[in-house]
């Protein structure tokens, strides 16, 4: 009974962030609103169960990625005049319409398999065995993306360092 | 105690157990902050050569010895600030300018959780207790940032963005550097982990002491105190993020800083030094008040040891310039970090196939240590001649 | 060398114009004030002086008409110092900068603009460098008369 | 129209050429900062953590003490020297005495000189001392602080014996010294120098093999030799760029001639060298102080002179070797008893021009480390 209760209180605390990033004046609010949904996602997880996700999902979004957009926030001028388009109202009633469609279809007919019951052992050592066995391949594409990645930034950075001297 | 290991059964009962647990870590924490203050400034004062605080706090004490003296000074201090008025000034936005102390402080709460204070005496033992924590103490770097930007000041501005920058380059030799026991004791919960440590025979801080110091170091990066505590320098940003801080507000950062420092410390001599194992005691199966104590007891030995070395770095070392700090934390830390978690796999595959016992395993380790130094002689910092030729 | 072959290498140079010793200060030489820049470029690159080290230069106001400003210089290489003086008109002072020369010579230029009143030509950013921008008077002129300015008594 | 609106939100260039520009922002390291010793004032122009300009800004301690002297009778005059530069008051008293006494020729009886010596050695070590506690501070080691203020505590109550006063001594008068000193304040600075010189190897042991502060200051705010000269550097400052300038040496005043004492130069002219230059300095001056301590004959300690003797008419300038660099003194007098005109050269006046230059590209934490090694204090700055 307490995991629905809570089920309740974090995603309304999620779907109220998620909204207020979007709607709001004030970008430095917007990006503080951003943490407080990824922390309520990870509530979830928790609340469902997966505490390794869970965590992961505080250290990796809350903790890092959310904390280096406000590191570009405080470094770009004059923040508050962020420049407002109105002229894109169109676009903004058609795409969310389409995405709702599109989501509750695939709602409705996908077919859930009942749970068996026993709680899954989704602990840790579990996750890890997968990672080496079933799923290796997909984990080195990964390796490999994340490894591009890192190297376009630096080229980035090296290009701007460049640019400044 | 052992009810609430068992984390299920009627729901209400968890959840009002839960609370006086919480309970009882905020009384711990701020007990033990206000003791860590006072004896910070008796440690710095001793390497002063000068007395520190010695008025306050009962009289026939003060006059025994210099280590007892000035006991309620912290007392003192908190009402202090408890009295002074929260100045919030005009032209900061209010919400993240309050957020900010009162993240810090339930960060620092909520990590206590996982701590194993004795043999079955933690909150409560969650299986992914030390990802739990490095994953709540890297939200104390959003509190930082949002003192910094929220409080309007260019000096608070840049000591935001230098601790972001720092304590984010700073979790990743952080979480390297503790894979390796985790690797070792091939599980994530904290008692799980002392428990490896007892069947292993030796502390993990033989087969990992690169890991160990790597730890170390990262650590008081991440709780910002000197040498690396360039976010709040005095001498160039005034009090960075915390210049627009005053009364009760400062405080609570004052004793986040103090609890966190407490937590890294905890956390390290569970992983490193055996938590609560007593060093040369057989560990009985059904644990015993008598041992319980004795446990408690070790347990804050080694983590006041590693609270000492850490005030002690605090008054000795000059401050380290932003640049080296991330010169230091990504070129050399972190791949250190990689050696060692190296160094513990091939440990634990000594143990597994060979089944040596707790002095083979700290030979096979002091042996890799050997071969470590060798590498780093090969990749010696090549120093000018001034500083040879001492004058 | 000593002020007077000063006197004389500077005589030798400048034939048309005569250097005599300062009856007041015997280590300083009197100087006319169209030689400015040039006699000192003279001395500070000139192989027998090699004056490379500017001490400062000051004023002395002599209150009717006369306002003395005073350089002194220095040769790390042949240790020896000397004083230049020129004679200035007091109503407007005027002596081109010798800032290119020596830097350092730019903010004792400046402190006397603020303090004296001495106007550079040349000096490339010639602001009050002691008093607050808005100040107006020269407060070391001895006719300066300002409210708080209290004179003890003899 | 949606089409439209989306495309060139597509194809826009960014304005500034797609490479992340940072706005350059204005700094105001500002009269009130706590580490620039006094009240200077440094406009810093900053691109992130690197600073693009600097502009020092002077003027906030300016009490004019050239216009007070112009008021005040000679002897009147010397308290006033004292708070040109309050670390150091012996060293500006003793350079306006001797540019009096140079114009009225008098020459003061050889104890009196020998006691002078004393005196702004001692006064070299305790300002070093000072500046050794502060530099440390700067670079964020607060305990060396704490060491040398308990040793200067014992300098200043050699004076306090001496002098009666701790900071402003108003000591050295025209034709001598203000009181003797007895042979038991020789015998407390000998004590003094007894238990001071083995602890010096203490203070560097702190810093000297830290990796952390020689990362800080080895190759930070070198200053080539062309640029000292063209800048006027004196003092520690110069000596670091590997030249043995001394005033002490090369123009020697008062006993100087007859003290034997080496200059300690360094070659790389960065913080760490100036650091290296001044730590030596002060085993130089314990040893002056010796060797004083043995020289040191009997006999009247001053002139008497009646109160408001009057000075012949003249001008002279005159200059000695302060800790901080060469202090100098052009006193110019029309014969009455009251300086007409008295201006004085301070080393810190001089060194502060070279931030301008020295600062730029340079990050945050190292202009507090440069502005500490150079050793400047406002007071002498603002006159």
């Amino acid at each position: 009974m307490t995991e629905s209760v809570f089920f309740y209180l974090l995603s309304g605390l999620v779907l109220s962030s998620a909204w207020s990033v979007v709607r709001n004046e004030n970008l430095f609010h917007a990006g503080l609103s951003l943490i407080l949904c990824f922390v309520g996602v990870a509530g979830i997880y928790m609340n469902l169960d997966a505490p390794f996700l869970g965590a992961m999902q505080v250290l990796i979004y809350a903790g890092a990625i959310a904390v280096l957009l406000l590191f570009g926030f405080m470094l770009t001028h004059d923040l508050m005049k962020a420049r407002h388009e109105r002229n894109q109202h169109l676009a903004g009633i058609l795409i969310p319409v389409l995405m709702a469609l599109l989501l509750v279809g695939t709602i409705l007919n996908a077919q859930w398999h009942a749970s068996s019951g026993q709680p899954v052992n989704f602990g840790v050592a579990s996750l890890a065995r997968r990672y080496m066995q079933q799923d290796l391949v997909a984990f080195e594409m990964v390796a490999l993306l994340l490894l591009a990645s890192l190297m376009g930034a630096v080229v980035i950075a090296r290009k701007e360092e460049g640019s400044r001297e | 105690m052992d009810l609430v290991t068992a984390y299920t059964g009627q729901d209400v009962a968890l959840v009002l157990i839960m609370l006086l647990m919480l309970a009882l870590i905020l009384g711990f924490i701020a007990g033990s902050s206000l003791i860590l203050i006072w004896a910070e400034r008796k440690v710095a004062a001793r390497i002063q050569n000068r007395v520190g605080p010695m008025m306050t706090g009962p009289r026939k004490f003060a006059e025994f010895s210099m280590w007892t003296g000035g006991l309620l000074q912290t007392a003192a201090d908190a009402i202090k600030l408890l009295v002074k008025e929260l100045i919030i000034p005009s032209k900061t936005d209010a919400i993240p300018f309050i957020a900010a102390p009162v993240l810090i402080v339930t960060v620092c709460v909520t990590a206590y959780i996982v701590i194993p204070f004795g043999p079955a005496f933690s909150v409560s033992d969650l299986n992914i207790g030390v990802v739990h924590v490095v994953a709540i103490s890297s939200l104390t770097v959003l509190s930082i940032v949002m003192a910094g930007w929220s409080s309007n000041s260019k000096y608070s501005l840049l000591g935001g963005l230098r601790s972001a920058a720092q304590m984010l380059s700073y979790e990743i030799p952080l979480i390297f550097a503790l894979l390796g026991p985790i690797l070792l004791a091939g599980g994530l919960s904290m008692q799980k982990m002392v428990l490896a440590q007892r069947e292993y025979g030796c502390w993990f801080l033989l087969p990992s002491l690169l890991g160990f110091l790597i730890y170390y170091v990262a650590s008081i990066a991440e709780v910002n105190r000197p040498p690396f505590d360039i976010p709040e320098a005095e001498s160039e940003l005034v009090a960075g993020y915390v210049s627009e801080y005053s009364g009760m507000m400062f405080a609570m950062f004052f004793l986040a800083e103090f609890a966190n420092m407490f937590l890294v410390c905890s956390v390290a001599a569970t992983v490193f030094l055996g938590g609560w194992l007593v060093p040369f005691m057989p560990v009985p199966d059904n644990p015993t008040p008598v041992y319980i104590l004795l446990g408690i007891l070790t347990f804050f030995l080694k983590t006041s040891f590693l609270v000492f070395i850490m005030m002690w770095i605090r008054w000795t070392f000059p401050r380290v310039r932003p640049d080296h700090l991330m010169n230091l934390g990504w070129k050399y830390l972190f791949p250190l970090s990689l050696l060692n978690l190296l160094i513990c796999a091939g440990i634990a595959v000594l143990k597994d196939v060979y089944k040596l016992n707790g002095w083979g395993i700290s030979l096979a380790s002091l042996g890799a240590l050997a071969m470590v130094m060798l590498l780093l002689q090969v990749v010696r910092i090549p120093r000018p001649d001034t500083f040879l030729e001492k004058a | 060398m000593t002020p007077q072959e000063f006197a004389k290498h500077l005589g030798a140079n400048y034939p048309d114009h005569q250097f005599e010793i300062d009856p007041l200060n015997e280590n300083c030489v009197l100087i006319p004030l169209q030689l400015v820049p040039q006699c000192f470029e003279l001395l500070r690159d000139d192989d027998a002086t090699q004056m490379d080290y500017f001490d400062f230069s000051t004023c002395v106001d002599h209150p009717p008409d006369r306002l003395d400003l005073v350089y002194s210089m220095y040769s790390t290489v042949y240790k020896h110092r000397i004083q230049l003086k020129v004679v200035l008109d007091r109503q407007n002072p005027c002596v081109p900068t010798v800032s290119h020369l020596w830097v350092n010579a730019n903010w004792n230029e400046r402190e006397m603009y603020d303090l004296f009143g001495v106007f550079f030509p040349g000096h490339k950013d010639l602001r009050r460098l002691m008093m607050p921008d808005d100040w107006e008077g020269h407060p070391l002129r001895k006719d300066y008369a300002h409210p708080n300015l209290v004179v003890r008594p003899d | 129209m949606l089409i439209r609106t989306w495309w060139c939100a597509l194809t826009s260039p960014s304005d500034d050429g797609g490479a992340l520009r940072t706005e350059e922002f204005e700094l105001n390291m500002g009269p009130q900062h706590p580490s620039t010793h006094g009240v200077l004032r440094m406009v810093l122009k900053m691109d992130g953590e690197r600073v693009v300009d600097c502009d020092p800004v002077v003027g906030y301690l300016h009490r004019s003490i050239e216009k007070m002297a112009e008021n005040r009778t000679f002897t009147q005059v010397i308290p006033v020297t004292d708070r040109l530069d309050y670390c150091t008051s012996m060293t500006s008293n003793y350079v306006y005495v001797l540019a009096v006494e140079k114009l009225a020729d008098l020459t003061p009886p050889p104890r009196a000189e020998y006691i002078r010596v004393i005196m702004t050695e001692l006064n070299r070590i305790a300002s070093h001392l000072l500046w050794y506690g502060t530099f440390c501070l700067e670079i964020g080691a607060t305990t060396p602080f704490l060491y040398s203020f308990r040793d200067r505590e014992k300098v200043l109550d050699l004076f306090e014996s001496a002098c009666g006063a701790r900071l402003l001594y108003n000591y050295i008068r025209i034709g001598g010294v203000g009181q003797d000193i007895n042979q038991k304040f020789l015998d407390r600075m000998i004590e003094f120098l007894d238990y001071w010189e083995p602890i010096i190897p203490e203070y560097e042991a702190l810093l000297d093999e830290n990796p952390i502060f020689y990362n800080r200051t080895v190759g930070v705010g070198t200053v080539p030799l062309e640029m000292c000269r063209s800048y006027g550097v004196s003092g520690p400052n110069v000596r670091a760029a590997g030249v043995a300038e001394d005033v002490r040496r090369d123009d020697p005043f008062a006993v100087y001639k007859d003290l034997e004492f080496e200059i300690p130069t360094e070659k790389e002219s960065d913080v760490f060298a100036r650091y290296r230059v001044r730590m030596r300095e002060l085993r130089e001056s314990a040893k002056i102080l010796r060797q004083c301590y043995e020289k040191i004959p009997s006999g009247p300690y001053g002139l008497p002179l009646n109160y408001r003797f009057k000075v012949p008419e003249g001008e002279t300038y005159v200059h000695i070797e302060s800790p901080r660099g060469d202090i100098g003194c052009f006193l110019a007098s029309s014969g009455g008893d009251k300086p007409w005109r008295c201006k004085f050269r301070t080393p810190s006046f001089v060194h502060i021009q070279l931030f301008k230059k020295l600062l730029e590209g340079v990050l945050i934490p190292d202009i507090m480390a440069i502005c500490a090694s150079f050793d400047i204090v406002l007071p002498e700055t603002d006159r």
